[in-house]
């Protein structure tokens, strides 16, 4: 499959470019195997985000890959052991699309049996992400936060005011570039996001829900940074209220599960959020994917503004050195050295 | 009323494939990039919403019409743009189109605005 | 029919991969991806259809918007990278080549 | 009789590809990409193990009568979003890395890290 031309291939942009074909392609696999939420997320994060962060990365580091210096014979043996080990032991595994695999026997009939009634949501998905291991959820939910918080104290940058008008010139250049593009994406943001709120708010009856809202709704905004500058979109939403929109997502979450603790349930056990159970179940349901929108979709914006931002310093600093070089030859700089590889 | 419906989806449907297809050859056989956009952009945008009229045909019921309306605006939409800002691009970091031998001396003129 | 169609766009996505694969250019890979992203969106609705849920064609919707984002993502970045780094992209297509 | 069985060796295939570039490649940024095909096979080995024959998706719905297991949706539908932050951490550190040492290739940097400690033993 593309895997394999993705090993071949050395310029970097490329594999990136296949990568993103490797996602679509993957998530059409989900579809045919009946995965609908799987499928929705997949192509949202693999097509779409994934490329996007790789790509700002390879614009910092260069593209070209350096060629091997060592034989991958070695590599080649280590890994064909390892399959044909892991092939034997599907030799044990029950066929595909059986019913009577063990995976089907323990806990999946009753999700999909009883969760009409006790939790009232139709899509089972939604019901056992949101309900019956909203534990698990929560933990998942804290795992992206954190890694919004390593990306922020890896990458983020002390404000400089002095650089912005600099930027103005290249600014209005950029304006006539994109001319139809930013007409064209103008019409389409508000698209984008209505469809991630109805994504959001429609996850308990059809495909959808927190995560694939959270990363539609980011994709919208950093489509809007990537047509009208970072700092146009920075002043809608600036770094602080992101970062407050991610605590308080995943702060909603865990108070709705401390509120039913103190009504006198378990944690994160919604029956006791009103009187009637099934009540309780969708608005704990509906607080709780609204948590995890924000926190999913104030992280990839976190991300990505942290990328791009560090993209332009980084221009920035080249073109002021390459500046200075003109004017005096034999002055070193002393930011840090982000040319090309030796 | 319903035959009619089902023949008319059948036909768009397979008006759709036949360009899809063509344009898929046409990615593949075309000399240079410009050409294959050319190819691609012409028959994508028409093979696409062929297909999705020849589908909207085939099941006209409330939701489902409506997303498949939605999806062929974008469609619409989008395809133009992606093209433009491609060509654009392409154009601006000199990737010149192949031309006729006896044009080609001053073939470079067009690529500079 | 329904059938048909699917095996034909699924055809075309092999042509395209192969031009992604093989395409000398940069611009080329965009171009089969950007083709690559509209014939998944057809697929799934036809899938959709086919297997009788029509509510894949959220996800079709889904595609036909983060498609355009991401060509767009990738123009940008590409168009900063060979303003950035000239020489490198000179010296790309030998590697290629190898 | 052992071609139901496919599914599994799609995927491992998929994952020896991606184990492959990890351990092959030296450029650190191609080695995410490694990682994220594993990532992707590991995710196509939970969604072919729910699925089920002649069952559909698993969204409540008249006249269906079998359903897709939706534990492994559940499991995967996470797994996917945690996996992109941990990859754009990962990126993260790539870029740091090229910061400070001006190349992303596995043995320049281990070289680098040699010379620096040769220097600071003498």
């Amino acid at each position: 499959m593309i895997a394999i031309a993705i090993v071949r291939t050395k310029d970097l942009l490329a594999v990136v470019m296949l990568t993103g074909i490797y996602g679509l392609l993957s998530a059409s696999f989900f579809v045919v195997l009946d995965a609908v939420d799987v499928a929705f997320t997949e192509a949202s994060v693999g097509a779409g985000i994934s490329g996007l962060l790789m790509l700002a990365a390879i614009t910092m580091t260069g593209r070209a890959e350096a060629p091997k210096r060592h034989k991958p014979l070695l590599a080649l043996l280590v890994v064909f052991i390892t399959g044909g080990m892991l092939i034997y032991g599907t030799l044990d595994m029950p066929y595909f699309g059986s019913f009577e695999a063990p995976v089907h026997q323990h806990v999946a009939p009753r999700y999909i049996n009883d969760s009409m009634q006790e939790v009232g949501v139709p899509n089972i998905v939604t019901s056992v992400l949101a309900s019956y291991r909203a534990f698990d959820t929560l933990g998942e939910v804290a795992v992206i936060f954190t890694a919004g918080i390593g990306v922020l104290s890896l990458l983020s940058l002390p404000l400089r005011r002095k650089s912005l008008q600099l930027d103005e010139s290249s600014k209005d250049q950029m304006h006539e570039q994109h001319m139809v593009l930013r007409i064209v994406s103008k019409i389409l943001i508000p698209f984008i996001l209505l469809f991630a709120l109805y994504v959001q708010f429609h996850g308990d009856f059809g495909p959808g829900g927190g995560f694939q809202a959270g990363v539609i709704f980011a994709a919208a905004i950093i489509l809007y940074a990537m047509l009208f500058g970072l700092d146009t979109a920075r002043r809608v939403f600036n770094q602080s209220l992101i970062q407050l929109i991610a605590a308080i997502g995943l702060l909603l979450y865990a108070s709705v599960g401390v509120v039913s603790l103190f009504n006198g349930g378990n944690f994160l056990d919604y029956n006791v959020l009103a009187d009637d159970p099934i009540a309780g179940q969708h608005l704990g349901i509906l607080l709780i994917e609204l948590g995890v929108g924000c926190t999913v979709a104030a992280v990839m914006i976190i991300i990505f503004f942290n990328f791009a931002g560090r993209r332009e310093a980084q221009q920035h600093a080249t073109e002021q050195s390459s500046l200075e070089l003109i004017n005096s030859p034999e002055l070193n700089s002393t930011e840090p050295n982000n040319g090309k590889g030796e | 009323m319903n035959l009619i419906l089902e023949i008319g989806s059948g036909l768009c449907l397979l008006l759709g494939c036949f360009l899809c297809l063509s344009g898929g050859v046409g990615i593949l056989r075309f000399p240079d990039f410009f050409t294959r956009m050319h190819a691609v952009g012409v028959t994508d945008t028409l093979g696409a919403g062929m297909i999705l009229i020849g589908l909207m045909l085939q099941n006209p019921e409330g939701l489902v019409l409506l997303k498949l309306m939605m999806i062929l605006l974008f469609t619409l939409f989008i395809n133009p743009t992606a093209s433009h800002a491609l060509a654009k691009a392409a154009l601006r970091n000199n990737l010149q189109p192949v031309l006729d031998e006896s044009t080609n001396k001053g073939g470079d003129k067009p690529s500079k605005p | 029919m329904l059938t048909a169609a699917t095996i034909a766009i699924l055809v075309v996505m092999l042509l395209a991969i192969i031009r992604c694969v093989v395409g000398p250019t940069l611009y080329d890979r965009i171009l089969a991806f950007n083709m690559f992203g509209t014939k998944t969106v057809l697929l799934i609705s036809i899938l959709g259809f086919l297997m009788g849920r029509p509510e894949f064609l959220d996800i079709a919707l889904v595609y036909a918007l983060i498609n355009f984002i991401s060509v767009i993502g990738v123009l940008r970045f590409s168009d900063s990278i060979e303003f950035k780094h000239p020489l490198q992209q000179q010296a790309s297509p030998k590697e290629d080549k190898q | 009789m052992l071609l139901g069985l496919y599914n599994y060796w799609i995927v491992v295939l998929l994952m020896m590809i991606g184990f492959y570039i990890v351990i092959a490649h030296g450029n650190l940024i191609k080695k995410l990409v490694g990682l994220t095909i594993f990532q992707t096979s590991v995710f196509i080995f939970y969604i072919s193990m729910g699925n089920v024959d002649s069952g559909s998706a698993p969204i409540l719905a008249e006249g269906v009568a079998r359903y897709s297991n939706p534990l492994p949706h559940v499991l995967i539908l996470t797994a996917i979003v945690v996996g992109i932050a941990t990859t754009a951490l990962g990126l993260a550190l790539v870029v740091r890395i090229k910061e400070s040492y001006g190349s992303i290739e596995e043995d320049e940097i281990q070289i680098q890290d040699q010379l620096t400690e040769d220097k600071t033993s003498c």
